[in-house]
């Protein structure tokens, strides 16, 4: 039943994904990455991480594809987006194919991995590595966000504004 | 571990990292009070300051490895030269902070407060997590520290279709090898199941999946270092950013790249020497004959960069070849000696461009010299340091590479080496060319703008390129 | 005091250098401390060689201070120290450069601060050359030296100087990165960069065989030996005449000093090994130096295609591995310098003048022109080395000495004799005599006193070392005599086992 | 015996050439602010001239009885000034040895010397190049000396090229002129390639062993059998091709005819008396090494060679100085005869004869010159003997001794080296006969010589030439040397007195015994018989060249175009020059053509193309930065692709 | 159970489809979303190793991965409206100002 549904999520999740990379409207293809999003926090499910599952669904659908929707209406791209020549697109796959091909090959062919008996980890040895081995990269975080909440001021301020600093002011 | 108490050793890791995001912080908090240009840059430079500071008691120790990991490990490791590194990064980002200030100020009205300084104190911030991670969670943060803001930065000169456009294209292709660093890293962690620094270098032990995981890292870390055929946003992003932020790519961003290609690329039986010496070599020719008809210098001294990748790639191949210490010590002059030229010579461009109109293009910078004596002269040292003129830290730097090499036995290697370096002797002549020897182009009627600030900044970097070349024992022997 | 000696002979320039770049003086001061510590470097120069011990062996007045250390590696020193393989040409490098500063304000007007600084660094490049005892330092002058006269040409020179000036360094530039992995290899297998070391030292059959050809190439480019030489004449013509004083009278025996110093002092079996070839090349470019000199209707290309030839004799000499052709060598490398910035600097006063280099431009200047003339002709013959002239000596030497390694050679060499006349003569035919038929040439301003300041010494430096040339005989002869006994050995093959060799 | 004043020998002419060419600046300064030349500088310049080289005709005098005044085998004066060059197993010193056969030449030098500076003086008169031709004479003697007197090779070869380039100097004296130019460096590149050949021989010399290059160290090294037969063999080959460029033999006499554009006397000293006999010096000094070498055969068949040669171009030039110029090639010719057949103080002999009698025929040509206002075409002369009558009288003691006319110098001199070639081991009648014609031609053409400058009528316009005598300073040494051409004779008469030959002996007479064996040869009755025959054949000639030539110049000119196919060759010197020029210089002057080409095209055109290809790289590899963000993201993706391959490739066990 | 390797199987191919998505697409939105394909495909991995490890690490790394995701789309959409604003125009052929 599990591998079933891994299966049929996985699916989704492809053709979700496909449909995000050939799709010419933007407002679609967004559409379809929020639906890959969900079939892929069932995979995490399936994995036996529902919060990873939750985080998924909460910081990704709830808050990186509001906002991207946001900016393509805020943009209004609404209509067909220019796409590469087919040339180039075939290229493009190629290049991807032989990644894949690699990737694949080698995870099938990896018995260590297969052998590797582990199970789910539990969520309170999560939080315990959070505030433990994990607190720097933890703390680290913040200071991502932080950059990223300069950045998008820095750059999101009007141009036009009136500046309240002089040359004179500089030291 | 006790979640509420770290050890000395993390503390002395964590210290610059605090020195930084808290003077970033207060200067956040200072301009959203009252903008005070002055104050803010004291506090920046005290930040930096204290950073540098806390960093030099590590220069005495053997190896710093703090934030222990229970299953063994560390997230950070430094080691006397990657705090060499670190306090040059943080240099590097004072350097650029203080020479970009008043064209910013031109350029944007004035609105350089709040987030310039604040991005310019995180860059270093991830320069250092990048330089010493020991884990790949520390690595990845680390490396997005780092770029997030240089993203920014590339294109503060919002006004100028060069810069956003440089920011743009930094940004997208910079997401793509994040792409590929982290998936390169899960595909590690699968193989092994050990996210430490020591995955990576025997991820081929564990099969397929660990070394196409590790190749996937390489790729992206290869991208972050500008090496051939990663390179080509380099020429666009340095050419299109605020010419100081430009220097704090090349001379801070190159420098935790490469220690961190040093320590999370692939161990020697995955590439050998000869595959990172011929790695460097199509680096070097790729890099050398790009620049070689550039007709804009900031574009040149990018492509150029590229081609210094490739003479450390054969660093990375002496030490492939097995001389662990000499390439460390090796890559952390080299590092430095190349940064000091890049800052110094961007610098200059920098004070170049306010007169030239904007840009570097060779036709306006014809006769520099004459016009402006002290820019001249420090574009001159840092191009003949750039070139490995004997009496610059280039020089030694070059040196000390083809000295690994032949301890080596990539005898030939290094002779190929040196004939691909002769190429980059072209260009760099030829800039001298367009500075020294050609009668100044038409003056274009520009108010010159008075920056003591960033002329004395300048001095710097040139004056530590001749101190450094003529003697390198204090870094040289880290 | 003899230990700050050296020190002090290449600290001055530098110091004039870096006091010249900063000083808020005007040209006219400048020009006066420029030679100022011109003539200071030239007084200590000639006190290096009047204080030298013409009998001793080894390095004299040397100077060691540690530099740095390689991780694994040697230390590497700033040592300095002189021996009669050097001595003449610290000597006349420190002479040549007031030369050329007295005579500079004839040629260059423009820049003037930017000039001496280059002039009195390349001074100091070109000094440490032929001091330093150190690979490192050595290589480190050796490209000091370069950059300087890479200004020199490029901003004073003249139309097509651009072009010239780029061709000259990158060419430089190839032997000398070639050059820089031998000394590499040389260093590490020696497990030391000191001179003193390696030229009593025995390395390695199969890497003085490799050192030697990296190292020769970079020599031998800068000499320059056919087919290397084609930056030579674009450079020399391109250049302003100080430059091309200096390029001919110290930068080229640069490379003849290195090929002694590295090649057969450090590198003997390497040396013996190419040699033949290498003398064969310079026979090629005595011949052909020759002709294509004979063949130029620029009278500065003339020169400098006889520099060609004049320097082929020298290769020969170098490897004809004789005692005497190698002294001949060494002595022809000085003559050279002299005679031909003679030239040079004659070449320049007519330009100055006529603003025309074209050999056809001129004729009938004997009468027009008496001073000039009869220095000109003195120089020439002191060129084509006639007897009781400065060339002669170092000729005759070279030709003498090598006769008894490479009869062959050395009479095709002496071939070139005949065809250095025929196209010295010819320009001295062109210039000098006939009907004035340019008009220009009816009212030539008469020589300038600074005009003769330059080149009277010369002149009586020609007929010094012509007549008596034992003060310099004299202090070459026991390092030619050693060069030669130490690579005596590689020479012949059954000797050759018997060799000592240091296990390294 | 050490002589120490030896050196003012040699030094004082360096002295005076040294004072004149200072005098000479002066001058010019002066010109050069506008103030006229001082005639009475003239008057010190030529006594200063003078001096520098009747001082040392007088130590030179000193010098030959001192010789005398010592045992024969031991005469021998030295004077050392120290090391030259000395470099490893070479040393050679500044040093002077005189013994009989150099002070010979010294008298010689100096004497002629002294003489033609006074009759310079008077020649050169009112020339703006006054002091400087004073200067280059003076300078001219002193290397001469060093030549002479040096008593090594190499030192002797410093007077040799030194010699050379004083006539280099002389001969293009009017610079102005650029054939004179031209001629001036003919002669230097003529003698360059006997240099060549002289220093070629040297190096075989030390080399193959002597050891040395001190010239009695040679001659010993060679008598002792030090050095390599073979090699001795070729070296004096060597040294020979030296000697025939320096002494105008074939194959490179062809400098001497041109160099008569340098003024008269110059001719007179350099090209007649002193430098050109430099190499019949050089075989006498190194007589033994010569004899031993087995090469004497060779230098008697050139020598005999260009004797009857030169002879026969002599015959037919116009220019009165073209023909004492192939006469003086003619003579020399002799000279190397003599030495070829061992005759060693017979060739100096006639050297000495030479000297006198061809400087006076010479000097009296300049003083024709002079009267005639510097025309040299004896076709636009005639009748000179009643105007000029002291330069026709001298001139024909000169020429009649040059003729072998019976009782004058040449006479004795010439008929000795005949008949001691005739009496000698190689070809002996074959030389013989070949001399013989020589001496034949030699009196017809100085016959026509006399015939078409001084008899018949005049062939120039009176009105426009006023002839007039020489002044004294220049009819003074012609009569001393007429006295001289007469008496000199008296230095080898046979069967009544040989002192010159004595004054030799010890010198030359080893290398004569080794050369012809101890006993001579030819008998008695046939050196009579043969002194009958030169002498017939002298006044013969003679007679027959004065009758030949002395008719109208119409007719002459008519008998010429008759004779055509003979006598253009002749005139045009057997189109020697023009050979020279095809198979010689053409060539050469292709291959310079070539190397040219080759040098641009080829190795530099290889340079600037690396330079293009590099640029033509770049080009490319700049236009791969398109700017187009997904071009560059797909050089990431076929990078990445690429790598990962390899890495899969070479990582997979 | 699920096989780990089919996981890491459909990451590649996730992964595969965002490169092609990267190198196919030009407006410069849809490129951002492709890299979150990418990205997202590493978490992918990630858990499944973990489970297969049985070790909290391999969770932890998806955590951050979600921030820096968030992060990067935060300054990535502020450059977005800045290239609009500046050029009206999101279409990455446009931008070919800076090149050679």
């Amino acid at each position: 039943m599990t591998l079933a549904l891994f299966y049929l999520f996985g699916a989704g999740v492809l053709a979700a994904a496909a449909n995000v990379v050939f799709r010419r409207d933007a407002v679609h293809a967004a559409i379809w990455l929020v639906v890959c999003f969900f079939f892929l926090s069932g995979e995490y499910l399936l994995l036996g991480f529902p919060f990873l599952a939750a985080i998924q669904v909460l910081v990704y659908v709830g808050a990186i594809m509001v906002l991207i929707l946001f900016v393509i209406m805020l943009l209004d791209l609404h209509g067909l987006q220019p796409l590469q020549g087919r040339a180039r697109g075939a290229a493009g796959a190629g290049m991807a194919a032989v990644i894949f091909a690699l990737a694949a090959t080698a995870a099938l062919a990896a018995p260590a991995v297969e052998q590797a008996q582990g199970g789910p980890v539990p969520l309170t040895a999560l939080v315990d590595a959070l505030f433990t081995d994990y607190l720097l990269p933890f703390e680290l975080t913040s200071v991502v966000l932080l950059a990223a909440i300069i950045g998008a001021l820095t750059l999101g301020r009007s141009p036009a504004a009136p500046s309240p600093v002089q040359e004179r002011d500089l030291p | 571990m006790d979640p509420y108490s770290l050890s000395a050793a993390d503390w002395l890791l964590a210290a610059p990292l605090l020195w930084l995001a808290a003077a970033a912080l207060l200067v956040l908090v200072l301009d959203s009070v009252r903008p005070t240009p002055r104050l803010e840059a004291g506090v920046a430079l005290g930040g930096m300051l204290g950073a540098a500071l806390s960093m030099t008691p590590l220069l005495g120790r053997e190896e710093t490895a703090g934030f222990l990991v229970a299953g063994g490990g560390s997230m950070l490791r430094a080691t006397p030269a990657l705090a060499a590194l670190a306090i040059f990064c943080v240099g590097a980002a004072a350097f650029a902070g203080f020479t970009a200030l008043r064209g910013l100020c031109r350029h944007e009205g004035g609105r350089h407060g709040t987030a310039f300084w604040a991005l310019v104190l995180l860059c270093p911030m991830g320069m250092i997590l990048t330089l010493w991670a020991d884990h790949m969670a520390a690595l990845f943060l680390g490396i997005e520290i780092l770029s997030l803001p240089l993203y920014v930065l590339a294109a503060l000169r919002r006004a100028d279709a060069g810069s956003v456009e440089a920011g743009i294209k930094y940004f997208l292709l910079g997401a793509f090898a994040s792409g590929f660093l982290a998936f390169g890293m899960a595909l590690v962690y699968a193989g092994t199941g050990d996210l430490g620094s020591g995955a990576v270098a025997t991820a081929a032990e564990s099969g397929g999946i660990g070394l196409v995981g590790a190749g996937l890292m390489l790729i992206a870390l290869l991208f972050k270092v500008a090496a051939a055929p990663f390179h080509l946003w380099v020429a666009d992003v340095y050419q299109g950013s605020p010419t100081p932020v430009t220097a704090l790519m090349a001379a801070g961003t190159k420098a935790a790249a490469i220690a961190a290609l040093m320590r999370w690329g692939p161990g020697p039986e995955m590439v050998p020497a000869s595959g990172w010496a011929l790695l460097g070599s199509l680096t070097l020719l790729v890099g050398n004959f790009s620049a070689l008809n550039q007709g804009n210098l900031k574009r040149m001294l990018a492509l150029s960069g590229v081609a210094h990748v490739g003479i450390l790639f054969y660093a990375f191949a002496a030490r492939a070849a097995g001389a662990e210490a000499e390439a460390w010590s090796t890559v952390t002059y080299y590092l430095v000696a190349y940064g000091l030229a890049a800052l110094a010579a961007f610098g200059a461009l920098e004070l170049a461009e306010r007169r030239s109109g904007g840009t570097s293009d060779e036709e306006l910078l014809r006769g520099l010299a004459r016009r402006q004596p002290l820019v001249g002269g420090v574009l001159c040292v840092a191009l003949l340091s750039l070139a490995g003129v004997p009496f610059t830290a280039g020089f030694l730097a070059k040196y000390f590479v083809f000295v690994e090499m032949v301890r080596a036995g990539l005898t030939v290697w290094a002779l190929i080496g040196v004939l691909l370096t002769l190429v980059s002797f072209a260009y760099y002549l030829r800039a001298l060319v367009t500075l020294f020897m050609l009668e100044p182009a038409r003056e274009k009627p520009t108010a010159v703008l008075q920056d003591a600030l960033a002329a004395a900044a300048l001095l710097v970097p040139t004056a530590l390129s001749i101190v450094f070349g003529l003697w390198p024992e204090p870094l040289h022997a880290l | 005091m003899n230990a700050a000696l050296l020190p002090l002979l290449v600290g001055l320039p530098f110091l004039g250098a870096l006091l010249v770049l900063f000083a808020p003086l005007g040209d006219r001061s400048l020009r006066r401390l420029a030679m100022l510590f011109a003539l200071a470097t030239a007084v200590v120069g000639g006190f290096v060689f009047c204080c030298f011990e013409g009998n001793a062996s080894g390095f004299q007045f040397g100077f060691a201070a540690d530099w740095f250390t390689l991780p694994g590696g040697g230390t590497t020193r700033l040592a300095l120290g002189v021996d009669g393989l050097s001595v003449l040409m610290v000597t006349l490098s420190a002479l040549l450069v007031p030369i050329v500063l007295v005579t500079a304000p004839g040629h260059v007007h423009k820049r003037i601060r930017e000039f001496l600084f280059w002039v009195l660094l390349m001074e100091a490049g070109m000094l440490g050359v032929f001091l330093a005892l150190d690979l490192v330092l050595f290589y480190v002058f050796w490209e000091l030296s370069l950059i300087p006269l890479y200004f020199l040409v490029g901003i004073w020179g003249g139309e097509n100087r651009i072009y010239a000036t780029i061709k000259f360094v990158l060419y430089t530039l190839v032997g000398s990165l070639v050059m820089l992995v031998g000394l590499i290899r040389v260093a590490l297998a020696a497990g030391t960069t000191s001179i003193d070391e390696l030229v009593v030292g025995n390395l390695p059959e199969p890497v003085q065989h490799f050192a030697f050809a990296c190292f020769a190439l970079g020599f031998l480019i800068k000499v320059p030996v056919v087919p290397f030489h084609t930056w030579l004449p674009d450079a020399h013509v391109q250049a302003p005449t100080g430059g091309s004083v200096i390029l001919a009278g110290v930068m080229l025996k640069m490379g003849t000093y290195g090929l002694m110093r590295f090649g057969l002092q450090v590198l003997p079996a390497g040396a013996a090994a190419w040699g033949p070839w290498l003398a064969a090349i310079g026979v090629i470019g005595v011949i052909y130096g020759s002709l294509l000199a004979w063949a130029q209707r620029d009278i500065k290309k003339l020169v400098a295609y006889s520099s060609v030839a004049h320097l082929g004799f020298v290769v020969l000499g170098v490897f004809a591995f004789t005692e005497i052709s190698l002294q001949g060598a060494v002595l022809q490398g000085v003559n050279h310098g002299i005679s031909t910035g003679a030239l040079f600097l004659l070449v320049g006063v007519l330009y100055d003048r006529m603003h025309t280099r074209r050999l056809t431009d001129f004729g009938g200047l004997a009468r027009t022109f008496p001073a000039f003339a009869v220095l000109l002709i003195v120089s020439t013959l002191a060129s084509i080395g006639l007897p009781g002239t400065n060339g002669f000596v170092g000729e005759f030497l070279i030709l003498f000495g090598s006769f008894a390694e490479r009869p062959w050679m050395t009479a095709i060499a002496a071939v070139g004799v005949v065809l250095g006349a025929v196209y010295m003569l010819g320009m001295c035919r062109e210039v000098l005599f006939g009907r004035v038929t340019n008009p220009a040439c009816e009212k030539l301003e008469p020589l300038k006193p600074r005009e003769w300041a330059a080149l009277l010494p010369l002149v009586a430096l020609m007929l010094w070392i012509g007549l008596w040339p034992a003060p310099l005989l004299d202090r070459t002869r026991v390092v030619c005599a050693e060069m030669a006994a130490r690579i005596e050995p590689w020479l012949d093959g059954e000797e050759q086992a018997a060799l000592p060799r240091e296990p390294r | 015996m050490e002589a120490p004043w030896l050196w003012l020998i040699t030094l004082l002419p360096f002295l005076g050439a040294a004072v004149n060419g200072l005098l000479h600046a002066r001058v010019l300064l002066a010109r050069a602010a506008g103030v006229a030349d001082d005639p009475a500088g003239e008057r010190l310049v030529a006594w200063i001239g003078t001096l520098a080289v009747a001082v040392p005709f007088a130590l030179s005098v000193l010098a030959f009885v001192r010789l005398q005044g010592m045992e024969p085998d031991a005469r021998l004066l030295t004077a050392s000034l120290g090391d030259w060059i000395h470099s490893g197993t070479l040393r050679v010193g500044w040093a002077l040895a005189i013994d009989p056969l150099n002070s010979v030449l010294l008298l010689v030098v100096t004497g002629v010397g002294a003489l033609i500076h006074v009759y310079s003086a008077g020649y050169m008169h009112g020339d703006p190049g006054y002091r400087r031709y004073f200067a280059y004479l003076n300078l001219f003697v002193g290397m001469m000396l060093m030549l002479v007197a040096s008593d090594s090779l190499l030192g002797l070869f410093l007077g040799w090229e030194g010699v050379g380039l004083c006539s280099y100097l002389l001969i293009g004296f009017w610079y102005a002129d650029g054939e004179k130019s031209d001629a001036a460096r003919k002669a230097f590149l003529v003698n360059r390639i006997g240099d060549f050949g002289f220093l070629i021989g040297g190096f075989l010399l030390f080399w193959g062993d002597a050891g040395t290059l001190q010239l009695d160290g040679l001659n010993a090294a060679a008598s002792a059998g030090t050095i390599d037969p073979g090699t001795l063999r070729l070296a004096a080959l060597f040294l020979f091709l030296g000697c025939c460029g320096k002494s105008a033999q074939i194959p490179l006499y062809v400098w001497l005819p041109d160099a008569m554009a340098g003024p008269t006397p110059v001719s007179a000293l350099i090209h007649a008396a002193t430098m050109v006999t430099a190499g019949i010096y050089l075989v006498a000094r190194l007589g033994v090494l010569f004899a031993v070498s087995g090469i004497l055969p060779v230098i008697a068949i050139v020598g005999a060679l260009t004797a009857l040669f030169a002879a026969t171009i002599g015959l037919a030039q116009r220019d009165i100085k073209k023909v004492l110029a192939y006469s003086t090639v003619s003579q020399l010719g002799y000279m190397f005869l003599g030495l070829g057949v061992g005759a060693y103080s017979a060739a100096v002999f006639h050297l000495v004869t030479h000297a006198f009698f061809k400087a006076l025929l010479f000097l009296g040509a300049g003083s024709v010159i002079h009267a005639m206002h510097h025309r040299q075409d004896m076709l636009e002369m005639g009748g000179l003997r009643s105007r000029i009558p002291t330069t026709y009288r001298t001139m024909l003691v000169g020429a009649l001794a040059l003729a072998g006319v019976p009782l004058l110098s040449g006479f004795f001199s010439k008929d000795e080296i005949l008949f001691l070639a005739a009496s000698g081991d190689t070809a002996p009648w074959l030389l013989y006969l070949m001399g013989l014609g020589g001496a034949a031609l030699t009196a017809v053409y100085t016959g026509r010589l006399l015939a078409l400058t001084f008899f018949g009528k005049p062939r120039f316009d009176e009105a426009e030439v006023h002839v007039h005598e020489s002044p004294r300073s220049m009819t003074v040494p012609l009569q001393v040397l007429a006295v001289l051409s007469v008496a000199g004779g008296l230095l080898g008469i046979p069967f009544v007195m040989h002192p010159l030959a004595t004054w030799l002996e010890p010198v030359v007479g080893e290398a004569t015994a080794i050369a012809r064996g101890a006993e001579h040869h030819g008998s008695h009755a046939l050196e009579i018989a043969l002194l009958i025959v030169g002498g017939a054949v002298g006044i013969g000639g003679l007679v027959f060249g004065l009758r030949r030539w002395q008719g109208d110049p119409a007719a002459e000119k008519a008998r010429m175009d008759r004779l055509e196919g003979i006598w253009r060759p002749l005139a045009n010197a057997w189109f020697v020059d023009q050979a020279y020029e095809r198979v010689l210089l053409a060539p050469l002057r292709g291959l310079r053509a070539l190397c040219a080409g080759f040098d641009v095209f080829v190795i530099d055109g290889a340079v600037n193309a690396a330079a293009g290809a590099g640029r033509a790289i770049g080009e490319r590899v700049r236009k791969v930065q398109s700017g187009a963000t997904s071009e560059y993201a797909l050089w990431f993706g076929l990078g990445a692709a690429l790598l990962l391959l390899i890495f899969w490739i070479g990582g997979t066990p | 159970m699920i096989p780990t390797s089919h996981a890491l199987v459909l990451a590649a191919l996730l992964f595969a489809l965002g490169v092609i998505g990267f190198l196919r697409q030009r407006n410069v939105i849809m490129l951002l979303m492709c890299v979150e394909l990418m990205l997202n495909s590493a978490n992918l991995v990630f858990l499944a190793a973990a489970r297969a490890h049985g070790k909290v690490d391999g969770v932890m790394m998806p955590l951050f991965l979600v921030v820096v995701a968030a992060a990067e789309a935060a300054v990535g959409l502020a450059l977005v409206i800045t290239l609009f604003r500046k050029r009206g125009s999101l279409d990455i052929e446009d931008f070919k100002g800076l090149r050679g």
